[in-house]
Order: structure tokens, then C-alpha cells, then sequence
């Protein structure tokens, strides 16, 4: 992110890069959460380096997630710029007092007279063995929380600058969600290497949307509304409905979860008429569900639509059991199919 | 205003006339307030602070202007003690729209100048940690304080805090007023072992305290905030005390003669012999014609309109 | 509850003769939570007499919600059958990780070789002027959690019966809703009093549903799907929109909240075609947003639809704020008649 | 199982025998585990219990056969101490269908008879109270052990779960094993004050180790088990012990010169020298024959099918 800085390859280095350059930038800037020193740098290594940096401005905490969440709340009253991290997405069920009853209610509550600048970032997801209780997608538990706005970075909307901005320019606080399999993913870039097919039209400024569609295309055939990870696993099957079925999908890449603002995706279904959502969470009031809601609600033409997402059920340590709860690319596929009235191999 | 050598005789007069006075706005603001709600004028619930005046009109006599304040459900008492506008603060309460939050907040969601409050027991304690931890890194040398109820200590959050407070030698004041009831329930029924071990465990100085007269509330708050703001280091003041007024409204399942004996520890009995008739007078005069200004103003004012609850469109409307 | 006790005549009746009656058949029941005592019998009185007739069973707890609802997954676990009291429904944030990543994981994790029989009761809602850590109607964040139930009573279904059922005949954690405004409610029956116009079905044993329709009625114009407190306005916006607008509308009232068993809505929905869910939690990813998003996706025929709900704010203190905010009379009319086609007077 | 008074010599020796290969199945369990992820053929991650084998092995040797145990993230130890199934363990480790929780749960999920396990830290204590409570209001005589690591002396639903125990005088265990680390953070950097200090200020009796002999564990244990089982009332054991391993797989950034002297803390070296070489190489001949008939087995074992995950459909498929 620096002016030096070769530029980063991955959504680590982009996420790690905007950190340092936040901190460089900023005396404001603190990060505070458990592990986060180096030469760990996070049990994600999201950290690494910062605190060789600015061992002022690194807090490691105890094992305390509602205290690193309160204590950085506290902090983000008093106009400092907070950066918490919570080891594991599952631990945000121990901050959710904090996050909700706190950290989002203030601003409004005290009608206008405080804000809270503070960014609590996460890793979720599974697909590493780790098992029921670290490996859960549970971000949507926090959509529509009143006051509280809720990012995801992907591999293809540049992850750092989401970061600056929910740390830079956001003064609500923002829950920042990292899918662990993101990490290495190299980024991506319309038009070039696996999204060579893809072209791209980007809409909003903070925390962007991208429709992309194939390029050169006819008009598509489906919409498909994703977010974070899933679009590793949409822009696959995307390809493949290409390749295997000649079916055209249009996808809508999101990166603020909530509020939900969905201008792009009402667009691009007026063109489609169908909407297949995918996400890793579970099924039942996933972020899929307020997104088929609002359209079915908004839509001058009837909608048809189809969700992917886990089962409702923990996630197993098995990898059989794991890989039969999580949405993978069949799954996608065979729901566009369905929808575009195409025979399901 | 931080602790002084032994005042001038004239001094130590004006100082328990000005103490006596501010107790004896938060007596009657309170007693104004439930009467209200009997009247009908007052909606949703409040928690007096009736008995335990001294608390906080001793620590804010002893506390820099510049410090902050975290209170909790029962904070109508430390608001006043901390300098809060009396109109504001029953005009919040009304829901008026020039309530201190708007109408937004109500009893128990206050914020005015360096002063906050929350009603879910315990979260406020990281909060005001991590205001001290800010206050720290900017060195600005604020102080600040938290309330906490002895019923709070049920909370697990507040142990996660006293930590954090410790290892990071954060400027904060733990207020434990200790009036021995959660709501309803006796505190031999839900705190085990010792309130002011439990600080110690964490490496936290404290200071117990069993009386309500708000001179040796206010002695006990000097020292300890000098001991915060110079070291700089957290501490915990444990202040035994007295609910003469049901935990809410008309809530109070507690004994008749336990109530009684209760009477005794009034803040107001102990202090008010400090002053003269004449005085005392005086004060209730003075209070009166503030919380009358207050409260009528407070009345006439116009509720807060729908169009101000914000940008957030309702649906299917 | 109990064969000598007079019918109970309000939902707090109800609910408290069924404690009664549960603790009285089996030694296995206990109560736990916070000023559950007699006296006092519990912030909304739901626990009354309780501890006088059960001493050594009405087990009154510190201010630890994450602990109450642990210890009492602990005893269900171990057999016993208990009934955690969440003072508010605002504190189940402090208890979020005990319900998610404890008690409602264990039985699957453990692969079935545990369960936990545990019921968290808990009263929710504003209306009351409580402001914004006390009105809060949170239960949609608990919707979908994998191996939890929700569970609402109302006036008309038996508050009592299902509250039995869910500690009684319920081996799986049952998180119990209860809004505040429907203690003092009078039971209701379909047929009879302010119900004289309805006629009700009955669908399901243990947490049924019903589906009342006006009495010797045309076909309805519109289904209204909802629960709780909901049903008093959309009872009371029925009849006026039969009254004052001739249109018809059939209400389909749940009781169990998650998991999502929506066939009697499908079946109203086959015969309406247009859906209005009313509910008092927030709008984004309320209850309304999975039953719109499940309708739209298995309907053979496309469903119109519109949600009435809270705005996505918290909850003021000011009475006109919060009546701003939550869903009015008003709004159920508004939606009825716009889907309905008919200008929204 | 329970205390008893000075042993015969042959008692003792068979003692001593079967206590070292107790530890020494847990070690070498850990060890092939290890093993195994390097080899491709487990997924996921692991808290080995390396070094700190004589907590279990000695408490579970006093124990009671119809005791409860809880356990956190590093349970394998505890798992084997207790009389878990060994194959059973290995299998569910590699997500086999034959595992004891179905290849469900893994590393950090376990049930087996009366022992649990979760992975969240802390989150694990107001069960275990929940169960003692249960326990002794069907006056089982069972008592829960809980287990602990110093840095889940940082959520605050531990302190909430000590002040319910102490309370209710509930039957448990509190088992605090004090490697002086969370996964990378040194204690200093994340407890203040005095860990016993924090169990007693919450009125709980507690007993401070600083060893790694089996037999002291034992003895302390007895004492702490008889205390909780004969008032009943919790009791809290305090364990100073040396984790010999990285945190869970590569992660250790401890300083070399600090591991090799918590080397001199292996109990298997403490108390390897009470048994003679024969005696010692039976035990490692015996562990390794019972290692590899529960790893071969498991390794052959099928997966779990999909199929297996219960009714719940999963939609678009
Ligand atoms: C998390 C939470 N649980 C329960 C309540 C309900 N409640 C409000 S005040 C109170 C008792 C508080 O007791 P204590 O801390 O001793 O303060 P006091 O009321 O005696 O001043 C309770 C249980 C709450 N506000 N927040
Ligand atoms: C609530 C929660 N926060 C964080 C973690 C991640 N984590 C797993 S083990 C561990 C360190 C635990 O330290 P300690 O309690 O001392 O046990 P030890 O690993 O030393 O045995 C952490 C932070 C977790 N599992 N649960
Ligand atoms: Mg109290
Ligand atoms: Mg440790």
C-alpha cells in the first residue's frame, strides 16, 4: 500500500499492506487482539509485522473477545481509530452484547453527540478441517444490527483498500469479514488471467459492487449475487455453465453486506429476471435471504430465484461431512441450470 | 478541585453547604420524577438514586472537570453530580425532543459532555476501559470513572476488564456502590467470597468503605483518584451504601424493618446537621425553584417528531 | 394447568400455570434465572408462586446471563429438564455464545450421543417506553442456528401448552419468546369474542399453526403471515380491512420460528398469491425475509410480497420515536391494500 | 480410586508402572499425531499435550470411575488419561465414520461416556458447573473436573462460573493448568495479579502446584477430589506445568534457551527413573503396539457419507 511497496499478490499482502500503511499514516490507528504480536503477527498472519513497527500501537490482549471489542469501542468513542481482531469468526458470539447493545447503538442512541470509528475484523468460513466451533460463517447473525455496517473483502475488489477505508473514512463501526481461504488467493483483475472472461462495471465508491459479465457476451441468461469466498466458487461455475452448458451468467460481486444497498443487483436482474445467491453461511436468514427478499418485494416482473448456501448444521470435522455442508461449485451450477430451465446432470 | 489540605473553617462551610445542596438535588429530582410517573407524564421505567446521593456528589466534588464518566442503569444521581443539565435530563425522560439524547435515550442512555451511560449491567466496563486506554495514549490525563452495582459483579465481562485494566495500568476508577440488592435479590443470595478480593486479584488498589456521609466519600474518592491519575493505575473504591427508594418503581420486596434500619445510613440526615436551619433552607429552596424551572420547561417542550428518527426508510409504508 | 386450577384467562396466566403444573409432574423441572423469587416471581411476574411451592427448585442466580444459560445446559445435559429466564430478550447477546457454540451444537456434535433439553425463556418488545436496551426484539439473530428452536407463544395458540411442550416433549434447546405486551393479553378462541369473525386451522402438534380465515368468507385477497404480538395488529388490521375496505385476508400464525416449517403458508399462498409477514423485529433479516425468500423460491406461481416490520433503528425512549419505529395497524392496512392493488388511503 | 494411606512397596511399584505408561500413551499418541499431519492424513489442527501428561494422568488416577470430566482444546491428554478409547480418538481425528463422535466433532469436539470437550475457551465452565449442579441435586456423588488453561483466565464466563459454584457449593473441579502460555502470549502479557488469589477471592479453596511429578499431581488431587466430594464444595487445583510442543502444530515462537530448560520439567523424565529399564521399555512396547493397532485401524477406517449428516436438505441440489 505504501508508495515503495511492490504491489501485494495476494488478499493477505493487500490486507496486511493496508494495516501497515493505516498505521504509518495515522498515530490513530491501533490494532488490538489476541496473538497479534510479532513474530507470530496473528494466527492468520494478517498482523505480521506491525508490531516491529509499532510496538506502541499493537495491543495483545488476553483472551477476552467482549474486552477487546469493548476496550476498542471505548477507545473509538474517544477518537481513536481501532482496529480489533477476533481470532476466530465463531468467537463474535462472545462480543455480540458489545457489538450490538454497545459499540452499534451509541452513535444513534446518543443522538449524534458520539461516534464509534472502530473496525472489528474477522476470519470465517471453513473448508480447513477445523471443525464446529471454528470453522462457522456466522456474519449473518450481524446483518441489518441498526448501526453497525458489515464488509467482506474478495479476491477480486482490492481487500486493502476496503480495509482503509472501513478503518479511514468510515466513523461506524464496520465488521470486517475475512474468509480464511481468501488469505492465499492470488488478486484478480477483470479481463486478466482467470478472469480473463469476465469484464466488470463497478458501482459505489467505499465499499464497491462489481457485476461482471462475460465479455462480449450475449445478454445473460442469470443473475448470480455473491459475496466474499462464494465468488471463487460462482465465477467457477461460471465458467463451466460457459464452457460445459453455454449459459451465461451475469454475477454481482458485493462487499458491504449490510446495509443492504442493492441498486446493481436490482439491475442486473431486470435483465435476467433470475437470481441465484450464493454464500457460505447457512441457508436459513443467510445473506441470501434479505437479497431474495428485497427483490421479490422490489421487482416490477416476477422474480424466480434460488439460494445456495450450507446446510443448516454445524460443520464437521470430517472432510466428507464438511464438503457435503458447504456449497460447492455443483451446487451453483445446478441451481443456474434449474433456473434457466436446463436438464441438472 | 483535587484533595486540599485541611480547609479554612469558612472553607469546610461553604464546601457542606455546596455538598448538602447537590445531595439534595438528586433527593428531589428523584422524588419529582417518580411522582411524575404517577402522574402519568413519565413513560417506560427509572431507577432513583434515593440513599446513595453521598456516592456520587462526594467522587465529582473531588474529580477534575475534565474527567469521564461511565454510569449505569441507576445514573440520574452521578449525572447531576457530574454537572448535568437538569432540564435536559427530564426532558430526556419525558422523551422530549430537547431531551439531553433527543428522547432517543431515556433513563438509563445518557450522554452529555464526558459523561455516558448504558443499561446493560457490566458492558460499560470495557467500554470505559478502553476510554481510559485512549486517555492514556493521549496522555491528556483524564481520569475515568465507572459505576458498578454489587449486583453487576455478576457479570464476567467485568473480570475481563479489571485484567485488562491491571496489565495495561489503565487511569480508571472502579465506583462499586454496594447497597447489597440486585433488584430484588439480597446479596448473600448471588456474590460468593469478597467484593474487595476480587479487585485485589487482579493487582487492583481498593479502598472499602462502609458510610454514607459524603465527607469521607469525598476523602476516600481524593485518594484514590490522585493514586490513578499519578501512577497512572487503575483502583477500586467499594462503597457501602444505602437504596432508600425500590429498586425501580414500585418494586421493593425488601423488609420493612431491614428499610427502616436503612433510614439511618440517609446521606442527608448524617450531613444535614452540618448545617443550619437557615441553610438548609435555603437549599431547599434553591432546589426547588431549579427543578420547578426544570421540570415545567421540560413539560411544554414538544415531543421529538417521527421525521427525526432518521434517513432509514420503512418499508411498505 | 393443573385439573383443580380455574382456566387461566391472560397469556402471563397461561404461561405461569403451565410452570406450575410442569414443576409439579416432574422433579426433573427446575427455574433459573435472575429475581425469580416470590415475592417478586420474576420481572414480569411469569415465575410467581413458583418458589414458595418449589423451594429447592427455583434456582434465583446472579446477573450472569452467559452463566444461566451454560448452567442450564450443563443440568440438561445431565438429565434434568430446565427453564432459563433471560430478564430481557435485549441480554440474549451476553448468552449468544453459550446457545450457539454450546447448547445448540452439542447433540450434533456429540453425534447424538448427548442432548440438551433446555428451554430459555425470555420476554421481548417494545411498546413499553424502555428504551433501547430494553425493547429490543433480538430473536431473529437465533433463527436458523443450527439445533435450536424458536419457539413464540401468542394469545390465541394455548401459551401454556406450548410452553409444556417445549420443556416437556422437547429434547433438542427450545429458545421461548415472549413479548411483553402479551402478558396481560386476554386468551383468545377463534369463533368467539374479538375473534367472532375467524374461523381457525390447525396445523401441526407440538408447536402448531393456524390459519384463520374469515368466517363464511369469500376467497381471500391476501395472506398475512406473522407471530407473537404481531397477530394483535394483524387481527386488528384484518377486521378493519374487511370492515372499512372489503378486502379478505387469511392470517397464517406460527408458533415455531425456526426451523422454517411454512407449508400451511403455502397452502394459503396457492390460493392468494400475495404475502404480507408482519413481524416487530428489525426488517433486514427478520423473520419475513426467510419466509418471503422460502416462498418465492418454491412457489410454482409467482408471490407478491411485503414485509412490515420495525425500521433497521434502535429503539428510542420517546413514545412517538418508538412508535415511528415499530410496525402499527396502519402499515399491515398499508401493505394489504397496495398489494391488493387498491389505493393506500 | 480414592486416597489411601502409605502404600505397600508393591503397591507402589505397580503404581509407578502404571502411571509412567499412562503418561507415556498420551506422549506417544501426541507424537504420532504429529506424525500423521505431516503425512498428509490428518486435516485440520491439534493441541498436543506434550509435557504436561502428569496433570491427567495423576488426577485421573485418583478420580472416581463415575466422575464427569470437561476439557478444552488440548483433550487428548485428558481423553486418554480419563480411559478414553484409543482408536476411537485416532479415528474421529481423521474424520472417520468409526471416530468417537463420527468424525463430527475432532480434535477439539469430543464425547465419550462422561467426558466432554469443546473449543471455545472458557465457554466450556458455566456447563461444567451446570452439570455439577445436576449432579448433586440428584446426590450422584459424581464430581465434574473442568479443565483450564491460564489463558482462559481471560473470559469473563469463568468468573461468572466460580461465583455460581462457590454459591451453590456445587461439586466441581476447577483443573488450571499454568504452562505460562496462551498460543503465543507469554502470562505476563495477559494476566494481572495472582491466579489463586482470583479463584479465592470468589470464597474457592485452592491448591498451587509448581510440579511436574506425577505422584505430587496425584496426591493433590486426591486431597482437592476428597474436599470436593465430601462438603461438597469447589475446589480450584492450580497447576504449574511446561507444554513441550508448539502451541497446536508450527507455531511455536518460544525462545530456545526457555524450551530447553522447561526440558528438565518432562515428567516422563521426572518420573521415568522410578521404574527400572525393563520395566520402561514393557511400557514402551506396550503403548506402541496399542498406538499402532488404533492407528491402523483407524486409517482403514471408511469415511463418514454424506448421507450421514442428518435430515436436514440442503437446498438447489
Ligand atoms: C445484562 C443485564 N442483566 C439484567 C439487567 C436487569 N437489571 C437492571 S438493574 C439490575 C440489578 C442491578 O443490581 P446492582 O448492580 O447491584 O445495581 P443497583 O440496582 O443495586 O444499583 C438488573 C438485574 C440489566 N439491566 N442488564
Ligand atoms: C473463545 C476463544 N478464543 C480464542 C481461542 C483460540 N485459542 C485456542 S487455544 C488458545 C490459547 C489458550 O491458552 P490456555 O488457556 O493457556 O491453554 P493452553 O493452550 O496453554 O493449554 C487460544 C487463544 C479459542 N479457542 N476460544
Ligand atoms: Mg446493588
Ligand atoms: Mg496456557
Amino acid at each position: 500500500m505504501t508508495a515503495t511497496a511492490p504491489a501485494p499478490t495476494t488478499v493477505l499482502a493487500s490486507l496486511n499492506g493496508a494495516l501497515h500503511s493505516l498505521m504509518e499514516r495515522s498515530g490513530d490507528v491501533y490494532v488490538i487482539g489476541e496473538d497479534v504480536l510479532d513474530p507470530y503477527g496473528g494466527a492468520f498472519k494478517v498482523t505480521k509485522g506491525l508490531s516491529t513497527r509499532f510496538p506502541a500501537r499493537v495491543l495483545t490482549t488476553p483472551i477476552s473477545e467482549a474486552a477487546i471489542v469493548g476496550t476498542a469501542t471505548g477507545m473509538a468513542l474517544r477518537g481513536l481509530r481501532p482496529i480489533a481482531e477476533i481470532m476466530f469468526g465463531d468467537f463474535l458470539m462472545l462480543a455480540a452484547d458489545q457489538l450490538v447493545n454497545h459499540a452499534a447503538k451509541f452513535r444513534w442512541m446518543y443522538n449524534e453527540q458520539a461516534s464509534v470509528p472502530l473496525v472489528v475484523r474477522t476470519p470465517v468460513g471453513g473448508r480447513r478441517g477445523y471443525g464446529p466451533t471454528h470453522s462457522q460463517t456466522l456474519e449473518k447473525m450481524f446483518l441489518g444490527v441498526p448501526g453497525l455496517r458489515v464488509v467482506a473483502p474478495n479476491a477480486l475488489a482490492n481487500p486493502g483498500a476496503l480495509l482503509t477505508a472501513a478503518v479511514a473514512d468510515d466513523d461506524d463501526p464496520v465488521l470486517f469479514i475475512e474468509h480464511k481461504l481468501l488469505y492465499a488467493q492470488p488478486l484478480l483483475e477483470p479481463g486478466r488471467g482467470s478472469l480473463s472472461e469476465f469484464q466488470s462495471t463497478v458501482h459505489g465508491e467505499r465499499y464497491p459492487t462489481h457485476t461482471l459479465r462475460m465479455a462480449g457476451a450475449r445478454a445473460a441468461d442469470v443473475t448470480i449475487a455473491c459475496y466474499g469466498y462464494a465468488f471463487e466458487i460462482v465465477r467457477e461455475a461460471a465458467l463451466s455453465l460457459l464452457l460445459e452448458d453455454e449459459l451465461f451468467v451475469e454475477i454481482v460481486l458485493f462487499t458491504q453486506l449490510s446495509p443492504f444497498e442493492l441498486d446493481p443487483l436490482s439491475a442486473s436482474l431486470a435483465r435476467t429476471g433470475k437470481l441465484v445467491v450464493v454464500e457460505e453461511g447457512g441457508l436459513t436468514l443467510g445473506w441470501g435471504a434479505e437479497v431474495v427478499a428485497r427483490m421479490t418485494e422490489s421487482s416490477a416482473a416476477p422474480v424466480r430465484a434460488r439460494r445456495v448456501a450450507a446446510r443448516d448444521l454445524p460443520i464437521a470435522n470430517a472432510r466428507t461431512l464438511e464438503d457435503a455442508t458447504l456449497p460447492q461449485v455443483a451446487d451453483v451450477r445446478a441451481a443456474a441450470l434449474s433456473l434457466a430451465g436446463r436438464e441438472v446432470g | 478541585m483535587t484533595l486540599t489540605a485541611t480547609p479554612s473553617a469558612e472553607a469546610a462551610r461553604a464546601l457542606d453547604a455546596e455538598l448538602y445542596e447537590r445531595m439534595l438535588l438528586i433527593r428531589r429530582f428523584e422524588e419529582r420524577l417518580l411522582d411524575e410517573f404517577s402522574k402519568g407524564r413519565l413513560f417506560g421505567t427509572t431507577h432513583a438514586y434515593i440513599g446513595q446521593e453521598a456516592n456520587a456528589v462526594g467522587l465529582f466534588d473531588v474529580a477534575d472537570a475534565g474527567d469521564i464518566a461511565f454510569s449505569n442503569h441507576r445514573c440520574h444521581g452521578h449525572y447531576l453530580a457530574y454537572g448535568g443539565d437538569i432540564h435536559a435530563l427530564a426532558a430526556e425522560l419525558m422523551g422530549k425532543a430537547t431531551g439531553v439524547c433527543g428522547g432517543r435515550g431515556g433513563s438509563q442512555h445518557i450522554c452529555f459532555r464526558n459523561f455516558y451511560s448504558n443499561g446493560v449491567q457490566g458492558g460499560i466496563v470495557p467500554v470505559a476501559s478502553g476510554i481510559a486506554l485512549a486517555e492514556k495514549l493521549k496522555q491528556s490525563g483524564r481520569v475515568t470513572i465507572v459505576f458498578l452495582g454489587d449486583g453487576t459483579l455478576g457479570e464476567g465481562v467485568v473480570y475481563e476488564s479489571l485484567n485488562i485494566a491491571s496489565l495495561w495500568q489503565l487511569p480508571i476508577l472502579f465506583v462499586l456502590e454496594n447497597n447489597r440488592y440486585a433488584q430484588t435479590t439480597p446479596i448473600r443470595l448471588n456474590l460468593a467470597g469478597d467484593i474487595a478480593a476480587r479487585f485485589e486479584a487482579f493487582g487492583i488498589d481498593t479502598t472499602t468503605l462502609d458510610t454514607t456521609d459524603v465527607l469521607q466519600v469525598r476523602d476516600a474518592a481524593a485518594r484514590a483518584l490522585q493514586h490513578v491519575r499519578e501512577r497512572p493505575a487503575p483502583a477500586a473504591l467499594v462503597l457501602g451504601t444505602h437504596r432508600l427508594c425500590a429498586h425501580s418503581k414500585g418494586d421493593d420486596t425488601r423488609d420493612a424493618a431491614e428499610l427502616a434500619a436503612s433510614r439511618a445510613f440517609d446521606p442527608l440526615a448524617i450531613h444535614g446537621p452540618r448545617l443550619g436551619d437557615a441553610q438548609r433552607a435555603r437549599a431547599e429552596d434553591s432546589v426547588r425553584s431549579a427543578l420547578n424551572d426544570a421540570f415545567e420547561r421540560a413539560i411544554a417542550d414538544p415531543f421529538p417528531l417521527a421525521e427525526s428518527l432518521g434517513e432509514t426508510p420503512r418499508r411498505a409504508r
